[in-house]
């Protein structure tokens, strides 16, 4: 990455966890439900969705608030969607667990764990079958890579030559449970070898390193025609589903990750470097800022659905 | 030109498959066992798959949303256990979840049924759960030509279609004639006055038998094949059960949360009136299919016991309330 | 003593874990999240588990199978779609197909149902599936007490059975009295003489509002919360409807096939003679759970719903047939 | 093996070919329904079970016969199951599927592919919380890996130290599916790695080899307290499902594996051997063919299952 796409990546990082913290906000002053929050993998997101050209597609799960801001979805219509009002990118019907941006190639966002790695293979069979170049990038979590639909969807891409970038974003956890309680394993990216397919694994906090893997992940699909499995590295700063005290959270873990946060990391970086000065930084801050105060107004303004989109949009 | 159910499904996709290029045929051996088909549309339109249901409802419910037609074998109902969270959570639920941005054209075909001898783990009439489930529709016809018909209109609609097909049914020689049937309409497969019999898949017949035996004894049975489950043609049962006055739903499936109780409670709640005898279901039992032959072949309601339910109705029965009204 | 029905949960889990050590506690997070049970009983019995349902409850049915009582948690009712095989297919018919070597007594908890706007991925009201397959018991109760009392029964008992907690009772405060239940009697809430309401978990609430409104216009109204689906009281059903010659089913769950379809069905076979009415549904939608607040509330019948049909159906009512007889 | 002991399993193998011999006849001649045969994989079958002691547990799957009559089970009963009779293993509910034999050790047998896999780590948490020593077996095809149960199934028991031997039946064929359409790595007991725990693989027809390579990973199950997954490299001499002319199968490849038959290579070996004369063969047929007869006798006398065993055995 460039210095000023580093720039351009931090302030994108900064829009995301300004959006997490104001939803964590609404749902601590009961304005809206509880949502799972993407505080700490910023940089998973922008690296790899970054990566992307336009006419890519990407499925994500319920922690998609990081893919869909680094797309460039709107953030008063991902507001609006999480306080089901009318004018969520899902006419409310979604809530903040499975957001939808089609014209964003943002499809078919599931909230069962392991739903996306379901249906990515399909996205990318019409992808080929219509000989549309470029990828299908499926996020999902380390706990999805214990699901059995992981081993289908991966190995059915492999047999099949599915252009499918699979990024598991190993978080540590899986809800309450640990990631060590559920694999004997280490690193998720090494599983690729079973289906003989590529994978790898980078840290998932620093964006550049992210970004980077992402496109050679890419380029080698290109090469090879076969999916690549690309695991992100990083940890889940804020509890599973808001309100979360974490109390199950070994401090010492939380702390030792904390001090690597991937939006702290890369401004102190940038700064060391000379690429960010503190008025560049306030400008951000300030631009952020305004963005999601924006965003929350157009929430509280957007009218609830009218009962009458209770039984629309079931058949086609 | 005749035929069995079978060969009426492989016309049908044939059929599908030559007018439209977005129409996909995915499933494990597939492409061994349907060799016609893989030969004219090719290996990538007609493939076989690893053996995981799962993905391959997922891959069809994903292929749907993005512009491909799929349909999908997989194979036995009780299989399709292992793809629920595909048909239900995704094919059914993600348009409405997604305030509509997503359709899912797309057919999955299974055989279930009494009659192969197959036991519990092969054989389970399961229809009612995806009627139950929003967003699906569901079909189960009794003969080729109609296999023929709803097959193809299964795969023009634009929405997850349940296609079962009656295992008993599917290699008995008929007529697949090729004509257009919608999705949602019932058929009378033989007019009557005293008693409609309402039925589909392989109990349809058992209900003709059974309206034989009824006539000799000089009782007028009507038999409705309900072809389509989902979307239900309640106007033909309603319309019949006004003319008749008296119900019997018949069905392989159990008892419990069937499609026997749907249409009971549909006539319950509008056919009231009319009624001169309570609604009966003759219906499998509350078990799994057993494998003997002789177990297997007392598991649905024959026509013996159609006709008896039928006879005690009649002589049982009372004059319609609308009629008690003016008395 | 006060506690929600997630309380009443816990207690049942403690007891049961105290009184037998072969029952344990399995689920993704069950260890953390139920910290107390987990401290008690220790790791052996109380297990956190990786994420994927279909393991779960396929061990718990192995596990059940080999001299060991598995409770397993699997959150939320969709869920089970990724282990239907486990439950119909193993737990459901494994007993039946080797011909009674096996037993399954094993209880999987589930949450669905409005009031958390967590959406159509997590709340779907499927219980109806599990009642229409062969082998398995359905409970879903609409009290702590009940709650308490029939998940003890659920975990002494020899077969697999589906405990659903509706999520918009799970953290009401009530009394969690420790009262045993068996398992197939339901609960008459409001004796009446007018109307039965059949009902179960949330809707019972909407049915004893509704009594007390109709209670105001003179209407009497009889309130069933029926507590198990399956087996299910038909005894307390077709009594109430014997006195009371009119019948309404109400529920969250989606009309067709669903746990009302079989209560109307069963009421029109059983008890046409007593009744005077048609028999009414009052179900949820046929389309998935929205997330929005104002549109979820919307989806289960309510109160008003509920008294408006009840006074429709008290006016247009006639003289029961048994009377009309002697006419 | 000991010479004395590779001549019981020549005959054990015969016994279990002639079954199915036996089995094919009845279909052909409509007096059974079809049944999945083990012709061909007698030596994985035999070599596996008598691996194992009389208190280890073992789960099968569709195709069991071999596995049923490795371990004891009366030809009789299996023939009156799979003819439907009164006197079979389950009363002539189960058919020739899914044949348990709990007496023997042989539980929750399942015709859904997977089935198996979902069940084991069950029945074997049972084993380690009841403090019974020794195994749980599990036996299951190429195709059961590829179910999303397999990952599920092996990732729980590695990581609770279930005392699992994995046992997959490579027979290269899926129903109608080669093992290459559904797969792109060659060994399927390589996939123990992705699990973090041991595997293997051997010549599935060298009942020797496979007995050996059992008793091997039994033993490290016993050292490391881990499941271990052992592929038996094999092959599916008849069709799926009689009927089943095999016309979409390779003849090259099928004349190929004939050549590797594993009774009549055992058989060979034991002859230059100088361990098996003539005689000892003439005498293990006659044994063989008398217990089939006598298998088929009993079936055909069996009486067919009251009606009112529709319906018992429902509910405990
Ligand atoms: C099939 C299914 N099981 C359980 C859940 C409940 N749940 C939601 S997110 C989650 C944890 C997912 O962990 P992971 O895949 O690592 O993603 P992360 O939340 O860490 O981003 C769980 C258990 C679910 N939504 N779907
Ligand atoms: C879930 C499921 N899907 C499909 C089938 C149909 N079927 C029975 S056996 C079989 C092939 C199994 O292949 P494999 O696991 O390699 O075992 P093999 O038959 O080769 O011994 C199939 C597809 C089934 N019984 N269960
Ligand atoms: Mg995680
Ligand atoms: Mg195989």
């Amino acid at each position: 990455m460039t210095p000023e796409l580093k720039r351009l990546a931090l302030e994108r990082m900064m829009l995301i966890r300004a959006h997490e913290q104001a939803a964590v906000a609404l749902q601590q002053s009961g304005q809206a439900p509880g949502t799972c929050t993407s505080v700490g993998q910023e940089a998973s997101a922008v690296g790899v969705v970054w990566a992307l050209t336009p006419h890519d597609e990407i499925l994500t799960n319920h922690r998609s608030a990081g893919h869909l801001l680094a797309r460039g979805a709107d953030p008063r219509r991902i507001m609006a969607e999480i306080m089901g009002r009318a004018d969520g990118y899902c006419g409310g019907k979604s809530g903040s667990l499975h957001i939808s941006v089609k014209d964003l190639g943002v499809l078919l966002t599931s909230t069962i764990v392991g739903g996306e790695l379901g249906l990515v293979t399909g996205v990318a069979l019409s992808r080929k079958m219509q000989r549309r170049p470029g990828v299908v990038a499926c996020f999902f979590g380390d706990g999805a890579a214990c699901e059995g639909r992981f081993h289908e969807s991966v190995n059915l891409a492999a047999v099949w030559n599915l252009p499918i970038l699979y990024v598991c974003e190993n978080n540590e956890w899986q809800a309450f449970v640990h990631r060590r309680e559920t694999m004997l394993t280490e690193r998720i990216g090494d599983r690729a070898a079973a289906y003989g397919i590529d994978g790898a694994s980078v840290d998932g906090n620093d964006v550049a390193a992210v970004h980077d893997a992402a496109r050679a992940a890419i380029a080698r699909i290109a090469e090879t025609g076969k999916p690549f499995l690309l695991e992100t590295v990083t940890y889940r700063l804020r509890g599973h589903y808001e309100p979360d005290d974490q109390a199950y959270v070994d401090p010492a873990e939380l702390s030792h990750w904390l001090a690597r946060d991937p939006i702290h990391t890369l401004r102190a970086r940038l700064e060391a470097d000379g690429h960010l000065s503190t008025a560049d930084f306030e400008a951000m801050n300030t631009r952020v800022a305004r963005a999601i105060d924006d965003a929350i107004e157009f929430a509280r303004n957007s009218p609830a659905p009218s009962l009458s989109q209770l039984t629309t949009d079931v058949y086609a | 030109m005749t035929g069995t159910m079978n060969d009426a499904i492989e016309q049908a996709l044939a059929d599908e498959m030559r007018r439209d290029e977005r129409v996909i045929f995915v499933g494990e051996g597939v492409a061994t066992k349907r060799a016609a088909i893989a030969r004219e549309f090719g290996a990538e339109r007609v493939r076989n798959t690893p053996l995981a249901e799962g993905i391959i409802a997922g891959t069809a419910a994903g292929a749907a949303a993005t512009g491909l037609r799929p349909v999908i074998d997989l194979l036995f109902a009780p299989f399709l256990c292992y793809a629920m969270d595909e048909i239900v959570n995704s094919a059914g639920k993600l348009r409405y979840i997604s305030g509509g941005q997503f359709s899912f054209p797309m057919v999955v075909l299974a055989g279930t049924g009494s009659g192969w001898g197959v036991g519990a783990q092969h054989n389970h009439n399961i229809e009612a759960w995806f009627a139950h489930s929003p967003g699906l529709k569901v079909v189960m016809p009794s003969t080729p030509a109609d296999a023929r018909g709803l097959l193809k209109a299964a795969i023009r609609d634009d929405n997850p279609v349940l296609f079962f097909a009656d295992l008993a049914l599917l290699y008995v020689p008929g007529a697949p004639d090729d004509a257009d049937i919608a999705l949602g309409q019932a058929a009378i497969r033989r007019p009557g006055r005293d008693v409609t019999l309402v039925s589909y898949a392989k109990t349809v017949g058992a209900c003709l038998e059974a309206a034989d035996q009824l006539a000799a004894d000089g009782i007028s049975a009507e038999v409705i094949d309900l072809r389509t489950i989902k979307p239900l043609d309640e106007e033909t049962i309603l319309a019949s059960v006004d003319r008749t006055g008296r119900a019997i739903v018949v069905h392989e499936a159990s008892r419990m949360c069937g499609v026997g109780a749907e249409v009971a409670a549909i006539i319950a709640e509008q056919a009231f009136e009319s009624l001169r005898a309570p609604v009966l279901r003759l219906t499998g039992p509350d078990a799994p299919a057993p494998a003997s032959f002789v177990l297997e072949q007392a598991f649905a309601p024959g026509a013996a016991r159609i006709a008896d339910a039928a006879r005690t109705l009649c002589q049982s029965s009372r004059a319609p309330t609308r009629d008690l009204a003016d008395a």
